[in-house]
Parts: structure tokens; C-alpha cells; sequence
């Protein structure tokens, strides 16, 4: 079947080839995904895009991957950067369609271990295409420290906080959940915790108390850059998990970030094709060029992660400085790393004799947990 | 009367003055009935549906009340509701108590000309963002920040970032709303009435106290209203400036737009809904409904 | 005995506008005055500034002998019935008669029964409970009255009291009034601008211009005896003949007046008689009929104007028509010289 | 009234201090934009244009504000309108029912946006079936907008009573002419001035906004909050907020200029 | 010819209250016809009916014999002087003035014509540059009246439009509006509920009470033969004797009136003389000054109060002070026998 004429129907089935431009694709995406150059003239992969296919871009960008979701519903989008916590559940709630990556020849750079994973592919079928990826640091002021933090326990072990009290910072998403349980992993075996993103009720629990006592001595949480960025350029803040393109942009000398021994949570973003698609052709053209080495090394530069091919790494010295920063393509340090994925009442971690906590269940936790 | 032949509209309108108010409430109440009420019931109606929470999907079939059940059972959601009401009230006194003298001064001392630009002084802040505001009392308040920069001599310490924080950008952000209706409440209280009092004795506090303040109370309350509601739906400038803090709107914007749970957020907005209904009906018959 | 009200020297500007300019005045105790004069004389200021609602630009105000001039309205003995009333809205009538008593902390029972008082003295005793808004004119005046008398004041200051109230009320107030001032001897000091009014009420009236007195004296000095084309022309009709016309009518010179009501008219053919009055021949060119009087106004041969009120009396047989010939009568001693210019001010256009 | 001197002082003293706290906010806004570091840090250690220039060529923020201005005079007319035709109702018609509908207009002011918000949003998508663009924006604000023209034509129309109309019927005039010759330019300020809030509210609405806008809808609110996720775009921020307040004086001056009394201003 | 105005069987209820009663009333064309009555007794309610403002509850309303029972204002040939004039505050005076002539869709340069004409014809020929609010009452006035005759209607409806004015220029401005009234022969309704006012300007009076025309007549039949104490009252001051008092006093039965200015006083020991008047000896109670009158009030020696008007015409010995002893003397023929009830109304509390 030629595409786009069987749009809306949360078809599963990938499209066999390509239709005629629609001239326009409408883009759901984190901030700094999708530039076009109005913020800033001097970032733009955007109009390169335009004038070589001819699709004229629209996009939005969302806070978190739970608004995302609830955006995407509305249709209006045909692609949807998502990162693993979102992916699943736009498959579950059929908001995105199967793609035939066949028809994404920049498909092939991409590294393997970003290929077929559980949150860009179901049953054997791709629902999109990698991005870029990215840990949740650890970072903290060096000069609130005798000796620097090499541990989550930094901000998870009261005693270790005590020094740091009213100053310590955490992720504002229930997804945060499973930085407890990465920590619990470590901490307490006998728990039995495999997957951070698998966690049976009695493990939820133990992770929402080791959260509660975080609680105390929390100054805030961040789901913004800037706030965390200003919190720790002035001291507010001096522990906390963060991305490593906050730590890029804090001028303070003091503040510093590490992928600590335990490993850490992270993000690896799927480009996804809605659904609902109004004009799945440009959304394929876009999913194409935005992995492409100039335009995923582009928007992975600008955004801080790593891109998702050594092609993208090449594409100049910037570009190679990038990504020696972002341990681009370094599967040892991708593997400590626990990609976001959507936590679902089916254990994702394979054990079928427990059910598990769904989102749904994280989400109340996390209200409570903030209380 | 050949006049009359011209205008045959006019003649029907002012035979039947029952056709003129239709005419005038029809437009009006269609939309306020069709688009906030109907919204307004519909969602009233979602807080008995639950949602599947992997697909988000709302499910329509089944009717429960699961949901109230969770914000009656859940003790945070009692927590959130008494800080973000205790917010909203704190944010509410202190306003009225600052708008109070300034207004008072604005409409009762200052002279015409000063009252001009007084006026002016007090609404251009309106017009930079709240966002931009509130972000610049992170600046304020953070660690170093403007408080302390400037209080350092004198040992002022910010209180940080955290619900005195939220209360006092709040504070901040809504006060021109509350001076304004005070001005104005107070610029119809005709002077005569101050100066009857204190010719009859009352010192000017005094005459404050029994004569004008009972007669501002409409003025008063049409502020706390815009002062109470947009605090108490507020979710912008807790995340900015409140530390680890969430109130009710967090938890309805983190539900309805976050965690896809409309059902759960439509239970959790009944909470605000509730206490503004109670808080206009008792404040009703005041007439500060007509003074907004 | 120390005068109840002393101005000196009293001067109030308004910026550029001098409201009041250089007052001298003193108020006797127990006494009934009034202020007169037109719009913006300064009446109402005069008011304020004894009643401690304006500081004066320049001058002294005693109240019995003490200087008040910077002293706040709550620290003066003296009481205001204002002219829009300025009842409280929000409080009953019994609160806002007592409302002198509750602030100077009377205990509830006793406020509660001086106000009752007040309230019968101003024969209002059942309307305690209502509203001021659920009062007509007459009666809003009378609380404010009863809210003013109920301190017990040295001195009651009403400013235009009866103002809004229709003329029928007003004539059944002015009596009560009249009546509460005697019986309380309290100091009224009476801001009005209609002249019968301060005529039939007063001891003594002050007639102001322009923020100055340009006459102090009782109701009959006033009005027999004006100072001034002015004072004549602003109280009570008058026929003001200047210079010119007086020598043309009277054979004298300088202005001259005379009220209507010391003219008569008489048949066309009647004479002097002897009697020394004079006797001027004049066609009448309009009678107005105002029920206890006749209004007629006539032209004299040499085409002045003058008006003269005939009582209906019963004796005199009423003037006919328009056009009619007629004889104006008048004794020689009823004629007012006046000093100053015959300029009449007061006319608004 | 007379007051002593020193209550005058000290309410005078108290104006002065509230003010000053009130625009020291937005001096820390103005000095943040022209600091050189991003995370806006107090005191600013470096100062640049950077952001000003920044901002200047910025495409994003002048279709933020455009498409701000555009929806903020769409709802303004709107409130306008049915604003109107509320308070003449309610004004000079006594009818049952007649104070439910004036709770019905406060309603959507007086409950918070975010029920606001979330009620219109799912209205609009679950009921109405319609996607979220600029005029489901328009919507929402024009209905939490009418509150505030109809407060403003209520007032006016009760001051000035019913004389003026009757007496211009009286001299020949049918309704639509009363209207237009009479009550109208007697509405004006009041007008003026409800819509200026109006317009004051919506330009400056994010909450409601953040669940009623569509995708292609970007007001200046939402740009705002977009880019307080992109470091790198903070300080340009400060820059439009310093530039709204510098335009403030605009609409406030067209304001006076046009009533002639403060009344507009409110 | 038929009649300017003519109201049959007209009645407006206002929920419970019927403020108008039943009124039947026709007025001639060119009449200056008057409604008096106190407050609250349908007058407005009764001018508002005929200009169109409300729809009877029934009854039927003609002009010059055309049904406009239901019609609207602006299809009658009927204007209005309200009584707070009801200027429009955002057009200049001249534009206000013209404004009849602008929803008639006159052009532009004869509305101002004849605009200029209206304003000259009401004396204030400069003023049309100016705003409503840069005029005083007086002139507010004037412009109202301007603005309602530049459409030459049939009849001007004037709802007490003196009724704000202070007396010196209210006295003033009587004069005018009479004067004007002659020279454009308009039909005149004129509301007041100043009798004085009433008598002076009206070729008839109706007088209201509680929603009904109580007596119609001329001025001269209202204040001479009152038909009711109530008329009597109501209009003018009297002497009310009711049938007890007669008896005693006059020696007949019924109840009488006798106006103040029908009484004079003499010397205690005066006698009749054989001129058949009655002379009664009594004691004076309260003299007041009036300017031009002294109103004495006395009791008789059974202690019937009297109150007696003296003209000061200058040939009288003004009375001397309160407890003298006096005799009130007047002429049988004077004394007006009254039908109906001796109650008072009117009076307002
Ligand atoms: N607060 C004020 N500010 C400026 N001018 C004032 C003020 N109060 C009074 N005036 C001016 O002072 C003059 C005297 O005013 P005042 O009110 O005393 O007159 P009045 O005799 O009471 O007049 P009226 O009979 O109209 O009440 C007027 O010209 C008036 O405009
Ligand atoms: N619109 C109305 N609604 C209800 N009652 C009314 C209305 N208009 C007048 N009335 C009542 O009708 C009666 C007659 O009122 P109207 O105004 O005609 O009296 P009036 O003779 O003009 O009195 P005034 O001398 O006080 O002007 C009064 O009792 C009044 O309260
Ligand atoms: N200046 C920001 C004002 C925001 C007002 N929002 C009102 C929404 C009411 N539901
Ligand atoms: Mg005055
Ligand atoms: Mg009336």
C-alpha cells in the first residue's frame, strides 16, 4: 500500500515505500531537537532539511515524556521523539506505527547496541529510529566535599547527606524511581531488584522509602535545566543527578559530574512516527535526515548526548571532541547504563511469578514521596 | 409619526423588552454555558473513570469511585490541600494587608496627579511575564542572591527556596490584582463618611476601622478573590521558587498533563473547585462579586 | 463670657483660590447663626475649618476661648450634620446614632439608650432597626441630626441641612430646628444659600462674597438694612434704582431700594393725599398669582421696572390685567440709601 | 480629610517601599540581561549585549509575541462583545435567575487555571472534538476575559443610570442609535479599561494556555517557558521581558490618553 | 379640536404598588399645565406614561388624538426635560442641543442652525463650545430645555426641572420658562411639588395624592376653594378648623380652612366695630421673621392654634414678642367650608 492513506487507523503494519511529499511534517520533540534557527540564528539543522526535501517543519517541544505522551494524543504530530520511558506506552496506546527502517537508509550507521532494543522494538518490529543517548550523571560541588562522591550513596545514604542538607537535588519524575532502585541494586541484593524498571510491589516500596528519607534533604527537585543549572552556579544546590549537558554549561569551577560505580539511569530517544501521521512521507524524510551524520551530530551537539553513529562523531573536530565528552559508540560505558524504559504490570525483567508496579503506580508513588 | 415606519426593529425591541434581554443573553450564555459549563460537568464526570496506564487510554465503561477514594484515603492529598489553601491564604493576607495602606494613600491622600501616576506604577509590573518574575525571585532569594547581597551588613539571610519563598512570589505576582479593586472600592467611599466619623470622635484609625474597612469589605474580598484563586491553582511558581515543595496544582497538572491520568487530576481539581464555591457563596452576599 | 466660635484672620487658599479671605467673626454662645451667601462664597469652608476638616492658610479659631486651629476634627467639641448627610451605609440607625457614643466608649446599654433618646427628640423613635437607604429625605436629615446631637456638642455646624428635602418638608423642618436649638441651647451655626431660610431661622447672619463678610448682622439689619446693592439684591426681592434712576424716580441721589411689599397700588387717578407718600404712575405688565400674594410687576413712566407684592389680604381688590394703568404708592421713610456700587452680583446667568 | 503628618509620612513612606520592592524584581530582570552569565547569578560578575543582539534576531520571539498579541486581541474582542451584552443585561433587566449568571461569569476567574485549563482542554478535544490550536487558545482566554469588561460596562451602566437613554429616545432616537450615539461613547473608557485588563490577563496567561494551545500556537508565555529548558536561550528571555515592560508604557499611556481618567486603568 | 394630551381610565402598577390610579385627564393644546403632589404620588410615573417611558398597566393614552398607548418614545411628538437633565457628558453643548435633529437626520449645517437658535432662544448663545460639565445647574438647565424644544414638539414634559436649582435662581428661571412657554406655544406638563411654584407658572393644576388626581383646576379655584382639608393643606399654608373647632370658633358646623394671609392682628382690647368681621383675642406664641412678612403664630383663648401672615407693609406696628396679647381678626366671607375628611395627609414624617 502506498503511504498515507491509511493514516489514523493505528496500522501496525510498516509501509513497503514511500509515497509523494506532502510538503509539510509536524514534529513532537524535547527542546533543543528540532532548531530552526528563530531562537538563534546560528543554530539551525532545521532549514537544511527544508530546502532539500521541501517539507515545511512545525514543531512542538515538551517539559516531560508524561506530557508528551498526553500531546501526542491530540494527533496533531507526525513524528514524536520519545525517549524509553514514552516509546512503550505510544506503542501500547497505538500512537505510533511500525516503520520499515528499509526506508531510512541512514539506519545502517547507527550503532548496534542502540539497535532492536525493548523500548524501539516490539515483537520484531522497529517503531522507530535511534537518536542519541545520554546518562543521569551524578554531579556535586567539590567544595562541599572533603573527598568527592564516587557513589549514588552520595545522595541516597543520610549519612552521607547529612553534611549536604537542604541542598541535595533529584530528577522531578516518578522515572526517578528507578535511580533508587539502581541504588537499592547495589545496596541491598537481598531485595532482588534485576531491572530497575521491574519492580514487584515490595521493591517499589523500599525504593519509595529510600526516596522519602532523600526527601529530607532535598532543597528542590529540577525538571528544568535552568534551575538546576543556577542552583548549582550559586550554591543552592551541590548534589544531585544531572545531564551532562547541564554540567557543560555551569561556569562554577567547583561543580564537576561522574558516572558512578553503580552504573546509572539514561536516555536513549527513538524517533517515532505517529499513528496518525497526516504526513508519514516527510515524517520518513525527517526520521532519515535527523539520524543523518551532519544532522544527528548537529542536534546531539547542541542538545548534549551522544549521537548515535561514529559517522556523526566524524562530521567535524567539534563533532569529535563531542563525543569523546559524551563516551559516543563506548559500549562499556553504555553498558552500566539503564536506559528509561515505561515500567508496566509485566515484569520487564522477564519473572513472571510477581506482577510488577505499572507507571501508573510510580506516578502515585512519586506524589507521595513528595507529599 | 412617519419616523416610526423607519425603524421597525426598534419598535419590536422596545414592544417586547423580554425579546431585547433574550437577544442580549443569548450569545453571552451559549458560550459560557457551552464552553466552560459543559467542560466544567465533563470533567466532573471523568473523576469517576479510571485510565489504563500503559496505553493512557481513559476507560469510559466502568463508573467508580475509586478516585475519591484515593484523595480521601491518600493522606498527601489532605497535606497538599492544607499547604496549598494555607499558601493561598498567607499570599491573600499578606497582599490585602500591603494593598490596604497603599491604596488608602493612593486614593484618600496623594494628589490627583500623583495618584495618575501611582496608578501606572502599580500596573506595569503586569505587564513583564510571570515567568520572567518569578524567576527573577530565584535570583533574589537564591543563595547569594539579591537578599543576601544586599542584606549581607545587615545579616539578612534568604530564607531560600521553599513555601515561604513560594508564598512571598506569590505575594509578589498578584499584588496589583488586589490593589487595584482596594483603590477603587475605596476611591467610591465618599470622604464625608471619614469625616463624619472623626467629627463625631473617632480618631482616624478608629474611623478606619469602623467605617471604612466595613464598607471596603467587597473591594477587599474581589481582590482576595484573584489573589486566593490564582495562588491556590498555581503550579508555575512552586516548581520555580519552592524548593521540594508540590501543591494541588502540581498535582493535578502532574496527573492530567504529565501522568496522563485525567480522571485522577479531574478528582484532585474538584478539591479547588469546592473550596472557591464555598469561598463565593459565603462571600456572596457581600456584593464583592460586583466588584471585580 | 468667652465666645462660643472666634475666627480671627481666618484665610484658606486653595492653591490659587481664596475660599476664605481674612474672616473675622465671633459666635456667641447659645446663639442661631447663619451663614448666606451664593455658590463657592466660601460658606462651606468656613464650615470645615471650624469643624477641623481644613487647617487654615492663615488666622486663629477658638472654641470657647481655647485656640483649635491645628487640632484634628475628634478633638473639637463640635458637631457636623453634613449637607449629603453622610449617614454610614453599613450600619443601622441606631449604630450610626451611636456611633459618637461607642467611640468614646460608652458601654453598650447606655448608648443604646441615649440613641433612643435622640432619636425621639427628632421624632423618629421607631425607625432604630433600618437602614439609612430604607429612609426618605426628611428622615436621613433627621438622623443625621440625631447623630450630631447625641454627643451633646457645644456647637452644631449644618451645612445646608435642608437642602435636598422638598419645600414643603423643608418649612416643617426649619420649625423643628428651630424648636431643637432652643430646647438643647446649643451654638447652630446654619450654612444655607436661601435667604428666607436664614431670615426666618437665625439670631444673627453673616452674608458672604467671595470668601469675604460683606454683612454681620440680625435677620431685620439684613434685610432692612443692607450695606450693599449687593446684600439687598441677594436677600429678599428687591427694587434697586442706581444713581441715574434715583434722582429720575426720587429726586435723590446714590442707589436707593425698596422692597416690593412696602409698595402698593392704587387706581390710576389716585394721589398723594397729603400724606407725603409718593405716588408714580406705572402700567403693570404682569401679575403672578402666588396664592397668599400677587406678584405684580409694573414699568413707571419713565420705563423702570418694579415689582411690587400685594398681599391677598382680602381688602384690596385684586390688580387686573396686563396693561392696566395703575399707581405704585410708597412712604419716603421705606426707601434704603445704600452705599457702594449698584453692580448686582449674585445673578447667575 | 486631614491627616496628621505623620500618618501621611508613614503611608507615604510604606507607598514608597512597596513600590520599591515591587520594581526591584524587575531591576534584577533588566541587570540579568545584561549578564553575562547565562544561569542569571546574582550579582552579575560580567556584562554583554550578547542577549540583547540575540533576541534582536530572533524569529522565535517576535511570532511568540506576534501570535501572543494575536490571540490576547482576539479574546479581548470577544470578551468585549459578550462582556457587553452581559452587563447591559444584567444592568437594566431584573429577571430570575439574574445572579446565577452573574456567579456563571465570575466563575472562570475565580477558579484556578489549571481546572481552568485541564476542563477546556479535554472540552475541547474529548467533547467538542476539536483540535488544539490558536482559537481553542482564544477561546479559553476570551472566557476567563469577560469577567473583567463585564465588571467594568456593569459599573458604568449602573452610575450612569437609565436617563441618558430614555432621553435620547425621548428625542427621537430607536435603539440601535441610543446605542451608538449614547451608551456606547459612554462605555467607552470603561471599556477601555476592562479591556486592557483583558488583554493584560490573556497576553500574560501560560497556565491555561499550556493545556488549550495547539501545536502551531506559540504564545509568548509558552515560548518563555520552552526556553527556560534551553540554557543557552535563558538570558534572551530577560531581554523580552525588559522589552514587554518598555511596550507597557504604551497600551497604559494610549490609556490615560484616551479616557482621561484613571478609571481606564483599572 | 382635540385635546394635546388625553389620558382615560390610566393606571400603572409596579408590582404591589399602584402608582398611578386610574387617572383621567385631558390637557389643551398650548396649556402650561401642572401635576402637583408629594412624594411618591405618581406624578413622574403619570409624565413617564404620556412620554412613553412605561406602558400603562391600562388605561389608554392619546396624543391630539392618536392612539400611543403602546407606542415607543421616539414615536411621539413629545419631548422631556428631565430632572437631572440627562445631558449627554461626551458631546459638546451645541451637539447636545442638536441631537433630535441628528436622529431625524438633519443636515449637518441646519442642525446647527437651528441648534444656535435653541440656544440664543434660551439665552446662552456662547456656550456651545463647552461640555455639560463646564456649565452650572442653571445653565444645565437652560440647555436641557434647548435641547428638548429644537425638535418643536408638541408637548415638553418638565419633570421638576427646577427642582435642583438654589430659590434666587429657581425664582429666575420660572420666569423664563414661563416666558418661553407663551412665546412657543407649546404644550407644557410640568411636574413640581412646589406649590408656590405651581400657582405661579400654571394655567392648570392637577394635585395628586397616592396615585389619583385629588383636584384639577386653576390655580386661583386649587388655593381658593380646596376641595378636601387634604387640597388645602397641601397647597399654601392654612388654618384647618375641624368640625368641633368650627363650632367653637366660628360657630358653625363642618370643617373650614382660612388662609394665614386672610387673618390680621390688632391691639388686645379691639372690637368688631359692626364691620360683621370676626375678631377673636389670643396670645402670640413664636413670631417669625420673614423678610417680607412676619409669620405670627398665636393660640386663641380656647387654645386652637393659629398662625397669622402680616405683610410687613410698613404702615402695620410690627408684633411685639412672644405672650403678648393680641386679637386675630378676619371676614366671615373669607372662611372656605370644606368637604371631606379633616385628616392631613401630605405631611411626611
Ligand atoms: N478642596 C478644594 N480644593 C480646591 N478648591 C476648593 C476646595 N474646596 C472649595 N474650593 C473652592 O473654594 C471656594 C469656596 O468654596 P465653598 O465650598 O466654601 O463655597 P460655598 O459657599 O459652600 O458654595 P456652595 O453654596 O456651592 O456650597 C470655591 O471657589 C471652591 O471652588
Ligand atoms: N420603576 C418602579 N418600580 C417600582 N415602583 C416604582 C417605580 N417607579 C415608581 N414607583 C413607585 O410608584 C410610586 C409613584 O412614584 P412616582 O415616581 O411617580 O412619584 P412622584 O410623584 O414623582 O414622587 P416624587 O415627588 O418623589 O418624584 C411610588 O410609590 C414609587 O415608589
Ligand atoms: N498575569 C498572569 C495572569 C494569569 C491569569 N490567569 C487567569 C486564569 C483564571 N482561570
Ligand atoms: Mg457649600
Ligand atoms: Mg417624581
Amino acid at each position: 500500500a502506498g503511504c498515507g492513506d491509511d493514516e489514523g487507523d493505528g496500522s501496525t503494519e510498516a509501509v513497503e515505500e514511500l509515497g509523494e511529499l506532502e510538503g509539510e511534517v509536524s514534529i513532537l520533540a524535547w527542546p533543543g531537537y528540532v532548531e530552526d534557527g528563530s531562537n538563534d540564528p546560528n543554530v539551525d539543522w532545521v532549514t537544511p532539511f527544508e530546502e532539500e526535501t521541501g517539507c515545511e517543519v512545525t514543531s512542538k517541544v515538551y517539559g516531560t515524556s508524561d506530557e508528551a505522551l498526553n500531546l501526542a494524543k491530540s494527533g496533531d504530530y507526525d513524528v514524536i521523539a520519545a525517549s524509553g520511558d514514552l516509546s512503550l506506552r505510544l506503542i501500547a496506546s497505538d500512537e505510533a506505527q511500525a516503520i520499515n527502517t528499509d526506508l531510512v537508509p541512514n539506519y545502517e550507521n547507527v550503532y548496534d547496541f542502540l539497535k532492536d532494543t525493548e523500548w524501539n522494538t516490539v515483537d520484531g518490529e522497529n517503531y522507530g529510529v535511534p537518536h542519541g543517548y545520554g546518562a543521569n550523571l551524578l554531579m556535586y560541588n567539590k567544595s562541599a566535599y572533603d573527598t568527592p562522591p564516587t557513589s549514588w550513596s552520595a545522595v541516597f545514604d543520610p549519612a552521607e547527606m547529612e553534611g549536604v542538607k537542604g541542598k541535595v537535588t533529584a530528577y522531578d519524575s516518578p522515572i526517578y524511581i528507578a535511580d533508587a532502585a539502581l541504588y537499592l541494586m547495589n545496596t541491598q541484593p537481598d531485595l532482588g531488584i534485576e531491572n530497575p524498571y521491574a519492580l514487584d510491589e515490595d521493591q517499589l516500596a523500599a525504593a519509595v522509602e529510600v526516596l522519602k528519607t532523600q526527601r529530607e534533604y532535598i532543597g528542590e527537585y529540577w525538571s528544568d535545566y535552568l534551575k538546576e543549572i543556577s542552583a548549582f552556579e550559586t550554591g543552592d544546590s551541590v548534589v544531585g543527578t544531572t545531564w551532562q549537558v547541564i554540567v557543560n554549561n555551569i561556569k562554577n569551577k567547583d561543580v564537576e559530574a561522574i558516572l558512578p560505580d553503580e552504573g546509572a539511569t539514561a536516555w536513549n530517544d527513538t524517533w517515532m512516527l505517529s499513528s496518525q501521521a497526516e504526513h508519514p512521507n516527510c515524517a520518513y524524510k525527517w526520521m532519515d535526515y535527523i539520524i543523518s551524520p551532519e544532522g544527528n551530530a548537529a542536534a546531539t551537539m547542541y542538545f548534549g548526548e551522544a549521537p548515535n553513529s561514529d559517522e556523526a562523531c566524524q562530521v567535524s573536530p567539534e563533532a569529535e571532541e563531542h563525543c569523546k565528552l559524551f563516551n559516543a559508540g563506548d559500549e562499556e560505558f553504555s553498558d552500566k547504563l539503564w536506559y528509561w524504559r515505561t515500567p508496566i504490570k509485566e515484569c520487564l525483567d522477564g519473572r513472571t511469578d510477581v506482577e510488577c508496579t505499572d507507571y501508573a503506580q510510580w506516578t502515585e508513588a512519586w506524589t507521595e514521596i513528595k507529599g | 409619526m412617519e419616523r416610526s415606519d423607519r425603524r421597525p426593529v426598534s419598535r419590536l425591541l422596545h414592544r417586547w423588552p423580554a425579546v431585547r434581554l433574550t437577544l442580549l443573553l443569548a450569545t453571552p450564555l451559549a458560550w459560557l454555558l457551552l464552553v466552560y459549563v459543559v467542560a466544567l460537568a465533563a470533567l466532573l464526570v471523568t473523576a469517576f473513570w479510571s485510565t489504563d496506564s500503559l496505553s493512557g487510554e481513559i476507560d469510559k465503561s466502568t463508573w467508580s469511585l475509586d478516585n475519591f477514594r484515593t484523595l480521601f484515603e491518600n493522606e498527601v492529598y489532605r497535606n497538599v490541600t492544607l499547604r496549598t489553601v494555607g499558601v493561598a491564604a498567607a499570599v491573600t493576607v499578606i497582599d490585602v494587608a500591603i494593598a490596604l495602606p497603599i491604596a488608602f494613600y493612593m486614593a484618600k491622600m496623594a494628589s490627583p496627579r500623583a495618584r495618575r501616576w501611582l496608578v501606572v506604577a502599580v500596573l506595569t509590573p503586569l505587564w513583564a511575564s510571570y515567568l520572567v518574575k518569578a524567576f527573577a525571585w530565584r535570583a533574589v532569594l537564591s543563595e547569594g542572591g539579591l537578599v543576601e547581597w544586599a542584606g549581607g551588613v545587615l545579616g539578612i539571610e534568604s530564607p531560600g527556596y521553599g513555601l515561604p519563598a513560594v508564598i512571598m512570589t506569590q505575594a509578589y505576582i498578584w499584588l496589583p490584582y488586589v490593589i487595584l479593586p482596594i483603590y477603587a472600592g475605596l476611591e467610591r467611599v465618599p470622604n464625608s463618611l471619614l469625616e463624619a466619623a472623626g467629627d463625631l470622635g473617632a480618631s482616624n484609625g478608629r474611623a478606619v476601622r469602623t467605617i471604612v474597612l466595613p464598607l471596603l469589605l467587597p473591594a477587599i474580598i474581589a481582590g482576595t478573590i484573584f489573589s486566593f484563586s490564582l495562588t491556590l491553582g498555581d503550579y508555575i511558581t512552586v516548581n520555580i521558587v519552592g524548593g521540594a515543595n508540590q501543591m494541588l496544582g502540581n498535582l493535578v497538572y502532574v496527573n492530567a498533563g504529565a501522568a496522563n491520568n485525567l480522571p485522577l487530576a479531574a478528582t484532585i481539581a474538584l478539591v479547588p473547585i469546592v473550596i472557591m464555591l464555598v469561598y463565593l457563596a459565603i462571600v456572596r452576599r457581600t456584593g464583592a462579586l460586583e466588584n471585580l | 463670657m468667652e465666645p462660643a466660635i472666634a475666627l480671627s484672620g481666618v484665610t484658606k487658599h486653595f492653591g490659587d483660590v481664596r475660599a476664605v479671605d481674612g474672616v473675622d467673626l465671633e459666635i456667641a454662645d447659645g446663639e442661631f447663626f447663619s451663614m448666606l451667601g451664593p455658590s463657592g462664597s466660601g460658606k462651606t469652608t468656613v464650615l470645615r475649618l471650624i469643624a477641623g476638616f481644613e487647617r487654615p492658610t492663615g488666622g486663629t479659631i477658638r472654641l470657647s476661648g481655647t485656640d483649635v486651629t491645628g487640632a484634628a476634627p475628634f478633638e473639637r467639641d463640635v458637631n457636623t450634620v453634613f449637607q449629603d448627610y453622610a449617614l454610614f451605609p453599613h450600619m443601622s440607625v441606631l449604630d450610626n446614632v451611636a456611633y459618637g457614643l461607642r467611640v468614646r466608649g460608652v458601654a453598650r446599654r447606655e448608648r443604646r439608650e441615649r440613641a433612643l433618646e435622640a432619636l425621639a427628640m427628632v421624632r423618629l423613635p421607631d425607625v432604630g432597626d433600618r437602614r439609612p437607604t430604607q429612609l426618605s429625605g426628611g428622615q436621613r436629615q433627621r438622623i443625621a441630626l440625631a447623630r450630631a446631637i447625641v454627643v451633646k456638642p457645644k456647637v452644631l455646624l449644618l451645612d445646608e441641612p435642608l437642602g435636598a428635602l422638598d419645600l414643603k418638608l423643608r418649612e416643617q423642618m426649619q420649625v423643628e430646628l428651630k424648636q431643637l436649638q432652643r430646647q438643647l441651647g446649643i451654638t447652630f451655626v446654619f450654612v444655607t444659600h436661601d435667604q428666607e431660610e436664614a431670615l426666618t431661622l437665625s439670631d444673627r447672619i453673616a452674608v458672604f462674597n467671595e470668601g469675604r463678610i460683606v454683612q454681620l448682622g440680625t435677620p431685620r439689619a439684613i434685610y432692612e438694612d443692607p450695606v450693599s446693592p449687593y446684600v439687598a439684591s441677594f436677600v429678599g426681592t428687591t427694587n434697586l434704582f442706581d444713581d441715574a434712576t434715583s434722582q429720575r424716580v426720587l429726586g435723590v441721589s446714590g442707589s436707593h431700594a425698596i422692597r416690593p411689599e412696602r409698595l402698593s397700588l392704587g387706581p390710576a387717578d389716585a394721589t398723594s393725599n397729603g400724606t407725603g407718600d409718593l405716588v408714580l404712575r406705572a402700567k403693570v405688565v404682569e401679575v403672578i398669582y402666588l396664592g397668599s400674594a400677587n406678584r405684580v410687576h409694573v414699568r413707571l413712566e419713565d420705563g423702570t421696572p418694579v415689582v411690587v407684592l400685594e398681599q391677598s389680604s382680602g381688602s384690596l381688590p385684586a390688580p387686573e390685567h396686563r396693561g392696566d394703568e395703575v399707581t405704585v404708592r410708597f412712604a419716603r421713610a421705606d426707601v434704603v440709601a445704600l452705599a457702594g456700587d449698584t453692580e448686582k452680583s449674585g445673578d447667575t446667568q | 480629610m486631614t491627616f496628621s503628618t505623620t500618618t501621611r509620612r508613614l503611608l507615604a513612606v510604606a507607598t514608597g517601599l512597596v513600590l520599591l520592592v515591587m520594581y526591584v524584581p524587575l531591576l534584577v530582570v533588566v541587570a540579568n540581561s545584561f549578564n553575562a552569565n547565562q544561569a542569571m547569578t546574582w550579582p552579575p560578575t560580567d556584562l554583554t549585549v550578547e542577549w540583547w543582539g540575540k533576541a534582536a534576531d530572533s524569529a522565535g520571539v517576535r511570532e511568540a509575541v506576534w501570535t501572543s498579541v494575536q490571540v490576547a486581541l482576539l479574546a479581548t474582542l470577544i470578551a468585549l462583545v459578550l462582556g457587553t451584552l452581559l452587563g447591559v443585561a444584567l444592568s437594566r433587566y431584573s429577571f430570575f435567575g439574574r445572579s446565577s449568571v452573574n456567579l456563571l461569569v465570575i466563575l472562570p476567574i475565580a477558579l484556578p487555571g489549571v481546572v481552568t485549563g485541564i476542563a477546556l482542554a479535554n472540552g475541547f478535544r474529548a467533547i467538542l472534538g476539536v483540535d488544539l490550536s490558536l482559537w481553542t487558545i482564544v477561546v479559553a482566554h476570551a472566557t476567563f476575559c469577560i469577567v473583567t469588561v463585564f465588571n467594568n460596562v456593569q459599573a458604568r451602566l449602573r452610575r450612569m443610570g437609565g436617563n441618558l437613554e430614555e432621553a435620547s429616545a425621548d428625542l427621537g432616537a430607536g435603539v440601535f442609535m441610543t446605542f451608538r450615539l449614547v451608551t456606547f461613547p459612554q462605555l467607552r473608557s470603561a471599556l477601555l479599561a476592562g479591556g486592557l485588563l483583558a488583554f493584560a490577563l490573556s497576553f500574560d496567561e501560560i497556565i491555561v494556555t499550556t493545556f488549550t494551545a495547539g501545536g502551531g500556537a506559540k504564545t509568548l508565555p509558552i515560548w518563555i517557558l520552552e526556553n527556560m529548558f534551553r540554557p543557552i536561550q535563558a538570558p534572551v528571555v530577560n531581554v523580552v521581558a525588559v522589552m514587554l515592560i518598555i511596550l507597557s508604557v504604551v497600551p497604559i499611556w494610549l490609556a490615560q490618553r484616551l479616557s482621561g481618567d484613571t478609571d481606564a486603568l483599572r
